[in-house]
């Protein structure tokens, strides 16, 4: 009488959810880090707006970029230790789907607000007045293909040691056509030109990656719990 | 229930890089039998359970789940199968309570007691809203353990079950398992300790333990 | 036959002007060649060396485990 | 095709031998092709108009990227198959691939930043063909680097087969989006000199480097997997036997 039991999406993601709510701090560490990173870029370079509109956008995009990165090992480290990866690697649902619960709750803990906090750093770093939409469109859609991406570089690594300083050499290379495309679409935005043709592409990225990367991460567990 | 064979293996072998942990292991578990595996440390007790969970891929052998291949009925095997490994799969910063939920939610065949009946049965009934991280090992295990009382999986898989628990515990633990047995359940554990569970049969690994190629 | 391009071996050198760019690119990329064939040929030796090894020092275990059963 | 040939094909001994009696020949071809290729190219080829002499460096910068390309794609399917049939010689094809072709795109790096200095007057130039070059080495020091990482060898492998199939997905993608990022930038550009528009008396010396190329991968991927099916088969029979005469005539 074996109940028909959800696909497993739902119950990994509320778990997710709820753990990252459980540790609210860890969750702010990401923004922290894009909103600080952001404050170097005119020490660094110049705090003359006019300068500073002209990388802004693409610097917003690097700095998301890498604060995705940063967050991106704890997707399954936690898991692995404590045995409950065990468990879901075992569970008869499809592997895919409730990874691809705990690959949205990480969007929706980092991704996500790294998306909504994007303006604050465009006024800090003088973005142009049209770059805010496309800016906001193409972080929301461009950090899911992070997190996507990156949940295979966190599952080829989650049973090394020093698996962090690995996963982002090994995932840096899938995440430039993300930053292309992301940084091109305010570009594109911003010389008034037609900012969707670069959108729709990211869009098109990011349904490959729904497509694919949950199958690859699945494969990717099974071998290193082998390990 | 009908002595229906649950599980039978036929000469399993498991080998990690190229030396051969084990070969040609044959056992087979009718149900309301209880299987415990014998065999010192390293000698591939939780390996072997892992391939009996499909963690693991056999490099050679097969098993067989009510006298059909594992990769023909997967679904309906893993949805009626407990495993409780070495670490109790607890989350530290949830509930004992949220993390029974969370664990349940996810596994197919679960009757109608309640979380809050559930951990009043293993003892942790004053605890059920503390988060695990304030508490004991011990008490760890009892959250997992009381996954055996709301599961209604017929196999239950467990690796050193006895670890950890305190002796109360383990006669706790003794008469769930002799229950599950009556309700024709079948139960393969590893343990060096001798249990008092009637029909209980002996599979020792050590002398089956394969040499190097 | 082929007419050779440059008139002698000296140009063929300057190349006029662009052999140190053209004979620095070629020098370069033959010595990472070459090392790509040499490190699996020393590994190989290094290997089978080892290997050797471990076959005689198993042999002398052999042989006397053999003696001692011998004697005893 | 029986199933007894491909079986047979995957036995790292079998290969180990057909591989002793035929690597000479190969190695002896390849390094005549590539020879003549090399001496064609840089002494008898006519010189470019623009550029002058400094496009010989064709002949090594465009064969490499090709192989260092093909390189990946060839490492790929070894893993592939050794997933698929689980098959430990092609695990072994694939781990020895990788040092190859890191090193082939290092190579046609290297020479594109060198040519790059007289066409364009500075050794790195963002061009869209140099710059997927640099993430295919990326892609190929990621596979190398995870491989080394893990302890048990099977693990190591099948890993390093996944990053390496997720990798082929993510080549065309990367190469195309670094194209389109290239023309959004530099709207009318040079195109990097494309082969096929060469006059025929250049053109031909690069088809035979091309050629030259591909055996000498060949000569370098069977090597690396002779010395790492040694390291691998060490405790085998057949290996102890192949050294077992040496060690004979010694005693």
């Amino acid at each position: 009488m074996a109940q028909s039991i959800n696909s497993g999406f739902t119950p990994w993601l509320k778990r997710d959810l709820l753990l990252a709510y459980r540790r609210r701090g860890e969750v702010a560490s990401p923004l922290v880090f894009f909103v600080m990173v952001s404050t170097l870029i005119p020490l660094g370079l110049t705090p003359e707006s006019a300068q500073l509109a002209e990388i802004a956008a693409g610097m917003i995009w690097v700095m998301a970029l890498l604060a995705t990165l940063l967050s991106v090992d704890g997707l399954f480290a936690s898991d692995y230790q404590d045995g409950s990866l065990e468990q879901l690697l075992i569970s008869p649902q499809l592997l895919p789907m409730p990874l691809l619960g705990k690959i949205t709750a990480h969007w929706l803990t980092t991704g996500l607000p790294l998306t909504l906090v994007s303006p604050l750093l465009g006024l800090m770093l003088s973005l142009p007045a049209a770059g805010y939409l496309p800016m906001l469109c193409s972080l929301a859609l461009g950090t899911a293909c992070l997190s996507l991406t990156g949940a295979v570089g966190a599952a080829l690594t989650v049973s090394l040691r020093k698996g962090g300083l690995l996963l982002s050499l090994l995932v840096m290379p899938m995440y430039m056509p993300v930053i292309i495309f992301g940084s091109a679409t305010i570009s594109y935005a911003i010389d008034g030109l037609n900012w969707l043709p670069p959108l729709a592409i990211l869009g098109a990225l990011f349904a490959a990656s729904v497509a694919l990367c949950p199958l690859a991460a699945a494969g990717a567990l099974r071998i290193t719990s082998a390990n | 229930m009908s002595q229906s064979t649950l599980l039978k293996v036929d000469n399993l072998a498991f080998e990690r890089d190229d030396s051969c942990l084990f070969e040609n292991i044959n056992l087979s578990l009718n149900s309301g039998e209880i299987l415990q595996i014998e065999g010192a440390n390293g000698s591939g007790k939780t390996t072997l359970l892992r391939l009996l969970t499909t963690a693991l891929q056999p490099s050679a052998g097969g098993i067989l789940y009510k006298g059909v291949a594992l990769s023909q009925c997967r679904y309906q095997y893993l949805s009626n199968m407990l495993y409780i490994g070495h670490q109790p799969a607890v989350k530290l910063t949830l509930t004992a309570e949220e993390n029974l939920r969370w664990m349940v939610a996810s596994s197919a065949k679960i009757n109608q007691l309640s979380i809050d009946e559930a951990l009043d049965g293993v003892g942790l009934s004053g605890y059920s809203d503390i988060p695990c991280y304030a508490l004991s090992a011990g008490q760890h295990r009892r959250v997992a353990l009381a996954r055996l009382l709301i599961s209604e999986a017929e196999l239950w898989y467990l690796d050193e079950p006895f670890t950890a628990i305190d002796k109360q515990g383990v006669s706790f633990l003794e008469a769930r398992l002799q229950e599950h047995l009556h309700r024709g359940g079948a139960v393969l554990l590893s343990s060096h300790q001798d249990l008092a569970i009637d029909n209980l049969r002996k599979y020792s690994l050590s002398s089956q333990a394969g040499q190097t190629q | 036959m082929m007419q050779m391009y440059f008139a002698s071996f000296q140009d063929l050198l300057i190349m006029d002007g662009h052999g140190i760019y053209v004979w620095s690119a070629v020098i370069l990329s033959l010595l990472v060649l070459v090392w790509l064939i040499v490190v699996p040929l020393l590994s190989r030796r290094a290997l089978l060396k080892d290997i050797a090894r471990d076959v005689l020092r198993e042999r002398a275990r052999q042989s006397s485990s053999k003696n001692n059963q011998g004697e005893v | 095709m029986s199933w007894q040939w491909f079986h047979r094909l995957g036995s790292p001994r079998w290969f180990y031998q057909t591989s002793t009696r035929w690597l000479p020949l190969l190695a002896l071809i390849a390094a005549a092709v590539l020879v003549s290729g090399l001496v064609w190219g840089l002494a008898f080829a006519p010189a470019d108009a623009k550029q002058g002499n400094s496009f010989r460096i064709i002949y090594i910068h465009v064969p490499a990227s090709f192989l260092a390309l093909a390189g990946y794609y060839i490492m790929a399917i070894a893993g592939a198959v050794g997933l698929i049939w689980k098959m430990k010689l092609s695990y072994m094809v694939m781990k020895s691939a990788a040092p190859i072709g890191a090193a082939l795109t290092f190579i046609a790096l290297f020479t594109g930043a060198i040519w790059g200095k007289p066409t364009w007057g500075a050794y790195w130039v963002w061009d869209a063909r140099i710059t997927s070059m640099l993430i295919l080495l990326f892609l190929y020091l990621g596979v190398m680097a995870l491989q080394y990482a893990y302890h048990s060898i099977d693990a190591a492998s099948k890993a390093g087969a996944i990053l390496a199939l997720v990798g082929t997905v993510n080549i065309p993608i990367i190469y195309k989006s670094v194209d389109w990022w290239y023309t959004l930038h530099q709207p009318a550009t040079i195109k990097f000199t494309s082969a096929p528009s060469m006059h025929i008396d250049m053109f031909l010396p690069l088809l035979v480097m091309i050629v030259g190329f591909y055996l000498f991968y060949a000569v370098a991927l069977i090597l690396h997997t002779r010395s790492e099916i040694l390291r691998r088969e060490r405790k085998t029979a057949w290996v102890r036997e192949l050294v077992q005469p040496n060690v004979g005539e010694k005693a």
